[in-house]
């Protein structure tokens, strides 16, 4: 599988890379500042169809739209795209809603320090998920080309391995200094799905502490649907338009969703409950107790407010934003 | 032999002392990131600690379960963004990478995406993550892990994350940044290097109570033994106490 | 003829009424920037201002005098950097760009360079500054400038900033973005598009007073006319009033 | 002069785009968090020598170094190489010390809105200073390369015209749309020198408001010397990391500089002095009244609180800061 002359990587590219073609897209979406707070269902109905490319915004399972996440789940889409730089408990939900049929891939499976997800590795198994290789890196930069309007990017990585030859990356030379690069295309995500801590009713945001990539992938994105801890004025926005991440105009619609990215972390606002999660890996060893855990956390509740009552409520909250804040 | 640590202990007080002071490095979740830590409590006081996910010289409260996680920017001198991170040690700025993986080959390649046929996997890992990208852009890669011969294997599976590739010259050719590459692999058995003419491991330390056949025995393909072989110093006391109380003290690492 | 306005202010009314409202535009100083405060004012509520610096849709509370000053961010949604805004433009997200220029030929090509030799220039310009960057990847390009023969010439001595280029094709055919290209362009005489056949440009409107005859001799090529030909309409008492009171009252611009 | 076919500018390159050669650099600098404070007087010994690539951050006159530049003219530093994307006063105080050899040129010469320089287009215009062409963006993406650490950058604009000529850049085609680019090299400038309002004294920085391209040229240069409206402790750096700009591993020097920007604008501090501005371009038709002016504000005084003083000193500072912040 080694061969150091490979000049291209042997993997499908899922989306087109064009440029032009992007640009046309963008030509036609709004620029208004109108009012786009919508609920996370209509959020789902509205902008996610079955068979779209998605991706969702944080690390690990930190700052995560699990409330998205959830409702396409609920509303059983199928055959999506999916962006998996390090992600673990977005990628494990969408595993276990069978959501998915191309990946692709720097770190799935995975649940960082917590181990491996049953469930998630026996889809990706199943040989049902087609899969095309990345680095974290080469993924970031993917949509950093993007959000440049240009088709590629080049990086010093992935080079010589099988990383590489499992990739849609290609060799290239400089026209300068004649040294390779691995080339990598431009990904432009039908969706985006971004929890940030504050937005105003127009989808102007502010992230707090790591913006990970959700700069690049908020520009990247044909959509973008944001959640939100807090929607908060346009005056608060523009008396500090410095910690602006994302501008109203690359948005789509704003849900507001405290507590949102339970249960994962939300930097200065909430940890991660590692009890759930714990639970999660758990059941998922079962497929019939997996099944109901499903049904009891997703499926029989009809909104995010009561996955939280579900998950211990205002009590179990209290306990992770105080395991956050009081380091 | 009575031994008051556990070989994860030994491992990373081992480790910690090939990470100089004033020098940066990129850590995981983990074993890793509590060997830096360790080194920033003992010999490395000035020893940057960056996070991929763009935590950068944080002051560690406790250990981060994520690369991501409110931990790795607590009081960081900046939260910036996995860009910031990768791009700073593709410029050179990044002295050490700290990994670990499946599988491992003499020349220090790596693999933690699939065991098995790639289409039809035993197991499916995770993949690089941003293991590759360090591996291939910061200067010099450690590698802490098990020893035991499915784990040192003579070919890997899939070539996740490059180490020498196929021998001397091979990063070069391929496109990786110059003079580059693994440094120390850190197991529960010995601490190697790699040798300047055959980029293949060596054995440069034993850890007490190792014997070279013992190491061999576990290790799926030749390996060298330096000229100067010497004996892996134990855990001292104080870096024992500090890890224990101050770095892991829930024994999220060292427990196991 | 009486005429309650300056050729500046006509140019200005003129201009804000192709800023069409819930689109964005790149401007920079000066007479640019007093046009699309005109339109915010009046027609297009919700045009979105960018400023190439990294200003995001400010309130402007005055003129600002560099691209780059603090009223070109102020409570502006973002205050971001040069990369964002261009990326913008290249993303296809910026629907109108505003220069100016010391030459313009046919094809809507400008000359901020140097007029002369350009090894040895009778005049050097700033230079391209970010107006090609603008031009190439913005979608429409509006040229505002005064007319005479020696502004309109039939070849720039220095191409800064890409119009039509040679004509039908060529901006794809260089690698610029596909129908991308010079909109309009505004002078004290006429409103000026171009032929899509030919993509040369062809009198659209005459300004009040002026004649076909005097903007065929003010220009260094020869002009289509519109099968259309239009009269430009002459400023409405609001849009001066909110001019003169509102946008510009120390006259910077529109003193001149 | 103009040429559809063209695939490379004619101009030369003036700094080695070899990102090992780079890496070999940065593989040196200390990344210890010590105390960098110095003088200005010390700065410009220590770092700037003749001969060497200099790149000061903001734009036009906004947050620009001044009295590092002004020490420079000083200390007579001659053929220097420089980075004039939109460089205003600064280039201008470059131009009146005749210290410049080479030049990438976006803008130059020009002041803005209010005109154009007599004495820099004199220089300009005698031949004695080679120039290179590019846009704004074709430099940013030299810095964003050299930054990322790889040797070129791709851009959709230049294409086409006599600026693509006059440039160091060369057309390359996409290994996956076979979409044309113009490549612009990497630049590593031996310094930069950035004025910032918040510096602790290792060097970690804060820019308020717009940034400029000063994120990327802090992380190509070299060497960084660091000018500071105030220093704060890294205590209080810490406590907001978000908003730090330029980590302490990129700086070399930290020199507070209250005022620093003056004449030019420093956003949330003082505006512009234009009348100071527009005096400069008043002496500068009359070489001789142009000599005596330089001489009673840069050579004749000894340090930058001097300048102020002779500017007009603490009334006339008062009145920029209520310009600026009695919006």
């Amino acid at each position: 599988m080694r061969d150091m002359d490979i000049g291209s990587g042997v993997n499908t590219i899922f989306m087109d890379p064009d440029p032009d073609k992007a640009r046309e897209f963008f030509a036609k979406k709004s620029r208004a500042m109108t009012d786009k707070r919508i609920t996370v269902k209509e959020a789902v109905e509205n902008y996610i169809q079955d068979g779209c490319y998605l991706s969702t915004g944080g690390f690990g399972a930190v700052r995560i739209p699990t409330a998205v996440v959830h409702e396409i789940l609920r509303a059983g889409r199928k055959n999506l795209g999916y962006y998996g730089h390090t992600t673990t408990h977005d990628f494990q939900l969408f595993c276990a809603g069978n959501c998915l049929s191309k990946v692709d891939a720097a770190y799935i499976v995975g649940l960082e320090a917590r181990g491996l997800s049953p469930n998630a590795r026996r889809v990706m198994q199943s040989g049902e998920v087609e899969v095309c290789e990345w680095t974290n890196y080469a993924l970031a930069v993917r949509l950093k080309a993007a959000s440049e309007g240009v088709s590629y990017g080049i990086v010093r990585t992935m080079m010589g391995t099988d990383t590489f030859k499992m990739s849609g990356a290609k060799i290239v030379k400089c026209p300068f200094t004649g040294k390779k690069y691995a080339a990598v295309p431009a990904i432009w995500p039908d969706v985006a799905i971004i929890h940030v801590h504050e937005s105003d009713i127009y989808g102007n945001c502010r992230i707090k502490g790591i913006s990970v990539a959700d700069m690049e992938l908020a520009r990247a994105a044909k959509h973008v649907i944001i959640t939100t801890e807090r929607i908060v004025s346009n005056d608060d926005i523009r008396s500090d338009p410095v910690n602006t991440a994302i501008p109203f105009y690359l948005v789509d619609a704003v849900v507001e969703v405290p507590f949102g990215s339970y249960p994962g972390n939300m930097p200065y606002e909430y940890f991660s409950d590692e009890q759930h999660l714990a639970e999660w890996m758990r059941v998922e060893k079962d497929p019939a107790a997996f099944e109901k855990f499903l049904d009891k956390y997703i499926h029989s509740v009809s909104n995010f407010y009561e996955y939280l009552e579900r998950c211990g409520g205002w009590d179990k909250l209290k306990s992770l934003r105080e395991k956050e804040v009081l380091v | 032999m009575t031994q008051n640590y556990n070989m994860m202990e030994l491992m990373i007080c081992t480790a910690s002392r090939y990470l100089e002071d004033g020098k940066t490095v990129a850590v995981g979740t983990g074993a890793p990131c509590a060997t830096a830590m360790l080194a920033q409590k003992t010999i490395s006081p000035n020893l940057v600690i960056l996070f991929e996910a763009g935590g950068i010289a944080p002051e560690l409260p406790s250990m981060p379960i994520s690369v991501g996680d409110s931990r790795t920017f607590h009081k960081a001198v900046m939260a910036a963004g996995m860009s910031e991170m990768m791009t700073t040690c593709s410029r050179g700025i990044v002295d050490y990478a700290f990994l670990g993986g499946a599988q491992i080959d003499k020349f220090g390649n790596i693999n933690s995406t699939v065991v098995g046929d790639y289409y039809k996997p035993k197991v499916r890992f995770p993949g690089s993550g941003g293991a590759n990208d360090f591996a291939s852009m910061c200067w010099n890669t450690l590698i802490m892990t098990v020893h035991s011969k499915n784990r040192f294997v003579e070919k890997v599976d899939f070539l996740t994350t490059p180490g020498y590739l196929t021998g001397p010259g091979s990063r070069e050719a391929a496109g990786l940044p110059d003079n580059s590459g693994p440094y120390k692999i850190i197991t529960d058995l010995a601490v190697m290097g790699f040798d300047d003419k055959t980029k293949t491991m060596v054995v440069e330390s034993i850890n007490p109570g190792a014997t070279k056949e013992q190491i061999q025995e576990n290790t799926g393909f030749e390996l060298l033994f330096s000229d100067n072989l010497s004996s892996t110093s134990e855990p001292k006391p104080e870096e024992l106490k500090i890890l224990r109380e101050e770095v892991d003290p829930t024994k999220l690492v060292i427990g196991r």
